[in-house]
């Protein structure tokens, strides 16, 4: 009973770390309403830029992660002047494309840049885990859990209650109209990228933190995926309960079902709660219902 | 991986100048010349070990050619081919080696060749040879694919059994294997040791066998079950990424189960990812290939030779072990062939045939590989298998056992 | 139950019931308790301010809105609760307000999708361009030219309709409508943003249309104008409910309607 | 305070929109542009206020000059900060929204909070209807709430200028008045606007100046009551008869002349 | 829009693709080609030519679904797989000719899109666009937990040649008149549909599914045809890329395999036939010069260094896809009738 407890609490706290790297897609989407293809590219990005300035550049851990915030954000900047300013204007659906090709683009520049080879990444979070009993839970992946909380809690409520979350609100509903308004769409777009950087990055501590770093970090974002949809794309507070239901249910599986069947349902489960959800709430959990007139 | 990319890069660029400068003026004196298709992923999931593995097996065709080749009138050329690690690339770059090279045989990486060429192979009569384990999807009679190495669950079963008899006692000998769903043939490795175990309950009792993702998010509850189920040996044979991910699940349970590597992701890359080999103390590497360890062996005096005098600049590491085990088998082949039918008309058919009509033995190999003796029967040497384990010793690889007896494992 | 309905159909007293429709959504309650009919070859027209549900009327008779109370019928068989597809299957076209036309199409392109729903060919036939198919293309483009020229829209015939004014986009827009051959149209708005002339115009292909096929036509309209000259009955509404009805004549005078809307 | 000299638009760097239009408008003042569908009004306002891009067209000649600032081709969040707010045509409410959140994505250049305040309540007393919506999603509100919305949007950012597209587009008549008064009071107030309607009787109501584009050209202005006497403006646009009578939409002929101005 | 000169006297001859003499003529002289290009070029050509057109059925399916009636479909290798398999089982198990197992292959293919097209009813938009990569997945996971006696597990299946009357399909040549006939039925099939009442469902759908709806059109089984008829595209594809390869494995069909079909269509153009298969023949180009030169580049620039010149090939496909993207985002096709109907009204700006 302890173990199916723990596996529960260790399923959750995974979830949350789904959950944070699914906020990277919310964002995006909720600022522009634009869904990015490339997040799993953006983990692996930040990934390499905080392996980059502890083991490379051998800073400290106080130092090297704001910096490394600091870098990822510049990234993402870079990714958005470069790729989708130009791309104002045209269809929200072009963007969308810009962002499969941005994740083929990405992975070579990754390769060109840090090379190919499996490093190590640094330690973050203690790699001694937290007993509760009989109950271990992993360290890493509580204070990450936190964070999750902390930054969906945040981000929520500037979505919804300040001017500045409005104005992206806005952006996300209509570019023209906002535009309009005097909104800056790209501003908005640039900030909304910004924000996936360095969320991804953050994702990509606590994902990595004590293990190695390879390009397949990157499946992180396809396994983020069912989060996102599942809590509905504008919603950044249901992705905690998303993240939570949908993690449960993967270590559930994982170490429960898995044996008995022999093989891995538990990567395909998420994917079946979210086609379930889905076909029940189109729009996920918590996202917008549409509002169509003619 | 574990070496300094840049040191085996240029390992790589000065093999491939000397092999370029070697055969040059060669091409004079020797009176045949034959073509080799060098298969190589430098821009794929493998290119990080890849110039390290061409450097291996570029030195060791020098090296052939300067010696042996020239003794029998004989130069081998080689050309690499980028196959991106995709069948797509592989089976639109075939039609182009076989004209432009007329191969007489193939050196190959991984998969995507395999999967691309079985069928194309016996059509085109040309055989394959690879670096790595075989897979039991592979274990087919009349095969043109060949591998000097048994396929993985040999190579697991084989270092479970001498685990066992390290222990002592009469029971079975428990341990846990950890897959993944990513690739078929991470599932392939899990079913053969699955049905291993299932045929010898006395001897092996597999207690868990855990799919997981290649980059594991957290593996502290499944490596709990694994110390709760009191395995005694984890078996990894995947990738670099799990076996950090078990191993910090391990830490996390404060539990110290030894962990079985392959040779693709061995004790140096493992060590590497980890951030110190001294992290992966007591724990195993095993394969039917040489230990790329300190002690002074054959294959370590080989590889010194290829270093000192054919310019390799690759570590002295598993990965050029790969490479140079290969290149070492795939010409002794090729020499067996030469001294059965002259110099002059041979094809990749011959080759072929020479392959089962002789033992390649360990020494024609300067110990990198046990005695090779391959039937039709199957795309790896049957008989006379052995594993070699490696282990971290005060931080250092050392060499724990050579020539492990590998029992007979039935085809799954 | 089978036998009353193919009675009505053969005799179709009304072509279109809607019957104590109440609907209500985001907390506004847009229809309460609407009963219209439409009768035979008749024009009837539907006004009332902003908001009284007129559109909403619309909708809810198009399928694309399901009242939460009330029916709507169509000669004589309820509909209520198909699907948008279904309904514009028993013969109801609409034209939109604004215009809801495919823009990067052309005009021929857009007429042919109205008629989508009359061809009968499937997919294995398009694949291998066969017999039936061809035809079929040919009797139904030449359908296609037909409401071209009625319509007086030869010369952009092959123009995308993006790039129309919105004058010509409204008369295609209406064209694409007539294409489904409908028993019965609904428009909404036509004459919103259009000048004298091209109201002109649109009211004359309007009474043409219903001289042509003599379909009854549901009229939403705020030119009081256009509705006073072309309505043979008037249906007013006001926030959700029917607060008159009756010949031009007399709503123009009704004190209600007054009130409520002409100010 | 704008001023338009020789401006062309090309649209996908192919179609010619608009040929050389020039235009002036003083401060305070209300000038209106008019003109049938199609003939580059629209245009005009997108090329003023940056939004062309979005349909892919740009101002190939010419230029456009907002209280001395150049502004033909600047980015529309620009054109805004530069003090010209553009209401859009079609109602482009964010639906999602709240109407108060509309309104206060109006005012998210507001530097404080105090000031925000102030803005609103400025807002709800000149257009009380919006205070009693304010909690209502805007995606449910009628056509006139959602144009009253889009008024007070506009007004939240204090714009110098704002420049608004067919305010009246399909409101019924009690609704165009009401909005027509809102706008009558912003005039008062100072501010200056520039009228893009088809409704050329409701917009000499309020204008001071007014001008008719056919065909992307200008091809008539003048003092809005002088144009109002205008015998073409009346026939074309407020649908008058040279007699001064209004002729039934059932009278007119299928078969006329146009009288079109040299475009 | 036509060039002056040519106009139609019949409406069949309005619907005619090919329109003017120019095109006739290249058409024919392209065909000409194609049937005699294996007694021109080398097999390395022909190889690459036999990837083009299977790329091209697979590309012009998802042109259908993603371009046509705007569906963006990440499954596309996951339906190319089915297909693939239900190819091999056939052929290896039954011994069915392969007149039958393509098309049957097809089918399967098809039945499984339709599947995820169905959620089409409810799921709308981005949502339904991403529950394709679900069929990626599920995909996998079937293929290597059902009974390996069914789909080979992990172990693959090993096909048979196609084989017409004695003759066996076997070598690049023979496999290039197969993927030819086949690709060239498909692609004028695409042609058909995308002209018929489907197509124009299909773009009615994509431009505004509330319009589509009220003209009659059912918006929900219009999406789940474009999933259908994409898919079974796709199934058609993987049957040949069966018999070219005569070994299926789960692997080779992985999203990352999708996201190089969407690239394709990408770069020729959303909503063109041709366009999908411009997009093939440019990726594919690309990627066979990263093959066919980086050795060569690695080897002459050492001071480059190899791994270094490889990588750098992965930016150019990379970079490449994202330069159409944003210096062409509709793709060549659009540029190319931008060109085209300037020309045609030229001198006139209008």
């Amino acid at each position: 009973m302890v173990y199916f407890i723990n596996d529960i609490i260790t399923g959750a706290l995974i979830g949350l770390l789904y959950a944070l790297v699914a906020m990277g897609f919310v964002v995006i989407y909720r600022a522009s309403k634009v869904f990015n293809f490339a997040q799993g590219e953006l983990v692996i990005i930040g990934g390499f830029i905080v392996w980059f300035t502890t083991m490379q550049a051998g800073l400290s851990l106080w130092l090297s992660i704001p910096l490394s915030l600091v870098l990822a954000g510049l990234v993402g900047y870079a990714i958005e002047r470069t790729f989708l300013t130009k791309l104002i204007g045209e269809s929200v659906f072009s963007m969308v494309m810009v962002t499969v090709g941005l994740l083929i683009l990405l992975r070579g520049l990754v390769l060109l840049v840090f090379g190919p080879a499996v490093r190590p990444f640094p330690i973050i979070f203690p790699l001694k885990p937290l007993f509760v009993g009989d109950m271990l839970i992993p360290m890493n992946l509580l204070i990450g859990g936190i964070i999750t909380i902390v930054a969906a809690v945040g981000l929520s409520w500037f979505f919804n209650r300040t001017r500045s979350g409005l104005r992206m609100t806005a952006v996300a509903e209509d570019h023209v109209v906002a535009s309009s308004m005097g909104i800056s769409v790209k501003g908005s777009i640039a900030f909304a990228w910004v924000l996936g950087a360095i969320l991804s990055t953050i994702g990509a501590m606590i994902f990595l933190s004590g293990k190695s770093l390879t390009f397949l970090a990157s499946d992180i974002g396809f396994a983020a995926l069912p989060v996102a949809l599942f809590a509905g794309l504008e919603s950044i507070g249901g992705l905690i309960l998303a993240g939570v239901i949908i993690g449960v249910a993967q270590s559930l599986t994982t170490n429960y079902l898995d044996p008995l069947i022999g093989g891995s349902l538990g990567s395909v489960v998420p994917y079946i709660i979210m086609l379930a959800i889905l076909l029940i709430r189109p729009t996920g959990l918590f996202g917008w219902r549409t509002i169509e007139r003619v | 991986m574990t070496y300094q990319t840049k040191r085996g890069l240029r390992g790589f660029l000065a093999a491939g100048a000397m092999a370029v400068a070697a055969t040059m003026p060669l091409k004079a004196k020797a009176e045949e010349i034959y073509n080799l298709a060098l298969l190589s992923d430098f821009s794929g999931p493998y290119a990080d070990i890849m110039p390290i593995l061409a450097g291996g097996r570029e030195a060791v065709f020098t090296w052939w050619n300067e010696t042996r080749g020239q003794d029998l009138g004989v130069t081998l050329n080689y050309k690499n081919y980028e196959t991106r690690y995709d069948a797509a690339q592989v089976a639109s770059l075939w039609p182009g080696i076989k004209s432009e090279l007329d191969p007489i045989a193939v050196v190959g990486l991984g998969g995507p060749d395999v999967a691309a060429l079985s069928e194309r192979l016996p059509e085109d009569k040309i055989p394959m040879f690879m670096a790595t384990a075989a897979y039991g999807f592979a274990w087919q009679p009349d095969a043109w694919i060949f591998n000097p190495r048994p396929t993985y669950s040999h190579e697991s079963a084989g270092f479970l059994n001498w685990m066992r008899e390290q222990r002592g006692g009469d029971e079975p000998f428990k341990v846990a294997i950890l897959a993944s769903e990513a690739s078929p043939a991470y599932v392939d490795m899990a079913k053969g040791l699955e049905l291993y175990a299932e045929e010898h309950p006395k001897e092996i009792d597999l207690v868990e066998v855990i799919y997981t993702e290649v980059q594991p998010t957290d593996l502290t509850g499944q490596m709990r079950r694994v110390v709760r189920a009191g395995a005694e040996a984890l078996i990894i044979q995947t990738n670099t990424s799990i076996v950090v991910a078990a191993k910090r699940g391990l830490q996390a349970n404060g539990a110290n189960i030894p962990i079985m590597m392959s040779s693709h992701n061995g004790l140096p890359a493992s060590g590497a990812a980890l951030g110190g080999l001294e992290q992966l103390e007591g724990d195993f590497e095993a394969y039917g290939m040489a230990i790329a360890a300190d002690e002074d062996t054959p294959a370590r005096q080989f590889y010194e030779t290829l270093v000192t005098e054919y310019g390799l600049e690759a570590p002295w590491n598993v990965v050029t072990a790969m490479g140079v085990s290969q290149g070492l088998y795939t010409v002794t082949v090729i020499q067996h062939a030469i001294e059965a039918n002259g110099a002059e008309g041979l094809t990749g058919e011959k080759v072929r045939e020479a392959l089962f009509a002789q033992t390649i033995t360990t020494e024609e190999t300067h110990g990198f590989l046990p005695s090779l003796t391959f039937t039709p029967e199957a795309p790896f040497p049957l008989e006379g298998l052995k594993v070699n384990v490696g282990t971290v010793k005060n931080g250092k690889i050392t060499i724990e056992a050579t020539g492990v007896d590998i029992p007979e494992v039935k085809k799954w | 139950m089978c036998l009353v309905m193919t009675l009505d159909a053969g005799h179709a007293s009304t072509p279109l019931a809607v019957r104590g429709a109440t609907l209500k959504f985001g907390g506004v309650t847009a229809l309460n308790d609407v009963s219209i009919s439409v009768n035979d070859d008749e024009l009837l027209a539907i006004i009332g301010p902003n908001g009284a549900g007129k559109t909403s009327f619309l909708n809810v008779t198009a399928g694309f809105y399901r009242p939460q109370k009330g029916h709507v019928e169509i000669s004589g068989q309820n509909v209520t609760g198909l699907r948008v597809d279904q309904i514009a299957r028993r013969g109801v076209a609409r034209t939109f307000q604004g215009t809801h036309l495919f823009a990067g199409q052309t005009v021929v392109e857009n007429i042919m999708i109205g008629r989508h729903m009359l061809m009968k060919s499937n997919v294995v036939q398009a694949f291998f361009q066969f017999g039936p198919v061809m035809r079929e293309e040919s009797e139904h483009r030449e359908a296609a030219e037909e409401i071209i020229d009625f319509l007086e829209i030869e010369a952009i015939r092959n123009r995308p309709v993006g790039t129309l004014g919105y004058g010509l986009r409204k008369r295609v827009d209406l064209g694409r409508a007539l294409a489904q051959e409908p028993s019965i149209l609904l428009m909404d708005e036509p004459m919103a943003g259009m000048n004298s002339e091209e109201k002109e115009d649109l009211a004359r292909f309007i009474l043409d249309v219903r001289e042509a096929r003599k379909i009854p036509v549901v009229l939403v309209e705020h030119d009081m104008g256009v509705v006073m000259d072309l309505a043979d009955r008037i249906v007013v509404l006001d926030f959700g409910r029917v607060i008159a009805e009756g010949t031009p004549e007399e709503i123009q005078k009704d004190p209600a309607v007054i009130k409520a809307y002409l100010g | 305070m704008l001023e338009l000299n020789n401006v062309e638009v090309t649209y996908s760097d192919v179609i010619l929109a608009l040929k050389g239009v020039s235009m002036t408008v003083q401060e305070g003042q209300c000038v209106a542009l008019l003109g049938g569908n199609g003939a580059g009004k629209s245009t005009t306002l997108k090329a003023i206020s940056g939004t062309l891009k979005s349909e892919d067209g740009n101002v190939s000649a010419g230029s456009i000059i907002l209280d001395g600032t150049p502004v033909q081709n600047m980015e529309a969040s620009k054109v805004v900060k530069n003090g010209l707010i553009h209401v859009m045509e079609g109602r482009r409410v964010l639906r999602h929204l709240t109407s108060e959140q509309n309104l206060i994505v109006g005012g998210h250049m507001v530097p404080n909070a105090a000031e925000l305040k102030t803005r609103l309540d400025h807002v709800y007393t000149l257009i009380p209807r919006l205070a009693d919506l304010r909690n209502r999603t805007a995606g449910f509100m009628s056509g006139g709430e959602q144009q009253l919305l889009l008024i007070g949007r506009a007004m939240m950012a204090k714009p110098k200028i704002i420049a608004i597209d067919e305010p009246s587009l399909g409101l019924a008549p009690m609704m165009i008045r009401d909005v027509y008064d809102v706008l009558k009071q912003l005039k008062s107030e100072g501010t200056t606007f520039f009228l893009v309607e088809q409704n050329s009787a409701a917009a000499l109501s309020i204008a001071d100046y007014a001008y008719v584009m056919e065909n992307g050209r200008i091809v008539m202005d003048g003092p809005a009551d002088k144009l109002a006497d205008n015998e073409d403006i009346k026939e074309f646009y407020l649908g008058v008869t040279a007699s001064g009578e209004r002729k039934s939409y059932r009278d007119i002929k299928h078969y006329r002349r146009r009288k079109r101005w040299l475009g | 829009m036509d060039p002056s000169g040519i106009f139609s006297t019949s409406y069949r001859s309005d619907r005619r693709v090919v329109r003017t003499r120019w095109q006739a003529l290249a058409l024919v002289v392209f065909m000409a080609l194609m049937l005699a290009a294996p007694y021109l070029v080398s097999g390395r050509i022909i190889a690459i030519l036999n990837m083009m057109l299977i790329s091209a059925v697979i590309a012009v399916g998802l042109q259908i679904c993603t371009g046509y009636a705007g569906q963006i479909n990440l499954g596309q290798a996951a339906f190319m797989g089915v297909g693939a398999y239900t190819a091999s089982i056939l052929a290896s198990k039954t011994g069915l000719t392969f007149l039958l197992t393509i098309p049957l292959a097809g089918i399967s293919a098809a039945l499984f899109g339709f599947l995820f097209g169905l959620t089409a009813a409810r799921i709308k938009g981005f949502y339904l666009a991403l529950t394709t990569i679900a069929a990626q997945f599920i995909f996998h996971f079937a293929v290597l937990n059902l009974p390996s006696s069914w789909m080979g597990g992990s172990n693959g299946i090993t096909v048979p040649p196609a084989e017409l009357l004695g003759l066996r399909f076997v070598g690049e040549t023979s496999q290039f008149y197969l993927n030819l006939a086949v690709a060239a039925i498909m692609i004028a099939g695409a042609f058909g549909i995308v002209r018929s009442r489907f197509g124009r469902a299909f773009v009615a759908v994509r431009d505004d599914d509330v319009a589509a709806g009220i003209m009659g059109i059912n918006v929900a089984a219009t999406k789940a045809n474009a999933f259908l008829i994409g898919a079974f595209y796709a199934g058609v594809g993987g049957a040949l890329w069966a018999y070219l390869i005569r070994f299926v494995g789960v692997d080779q069909f992985t999203l990352f395999h999708s996201i190089f079909f969407v690239a394709m269509i990408i770069v020729g153009g959303m909503g063109s036939i041709v366009g999908a298969l411009v997009g093939v023949f440019v990726i594919r180009i690309i990627q066979e010069i990263i093959a066919t030169v980086g050795p060569n580049i690695a080897e002459s620039v050492s001071f480059l260094g190899g791994d270094i010149v490889f990588a750098g090939m992965n930016v150019v496909l990379g970079g490449v896809i994202a330069m159409f993207m944003i210096l062409e985002p509709k793709g060549l096709m659009h540029r190319w009738n931008i060109l085209k109907s300037s020309y045609r009204i030229w001198p006139f700006p209008y």
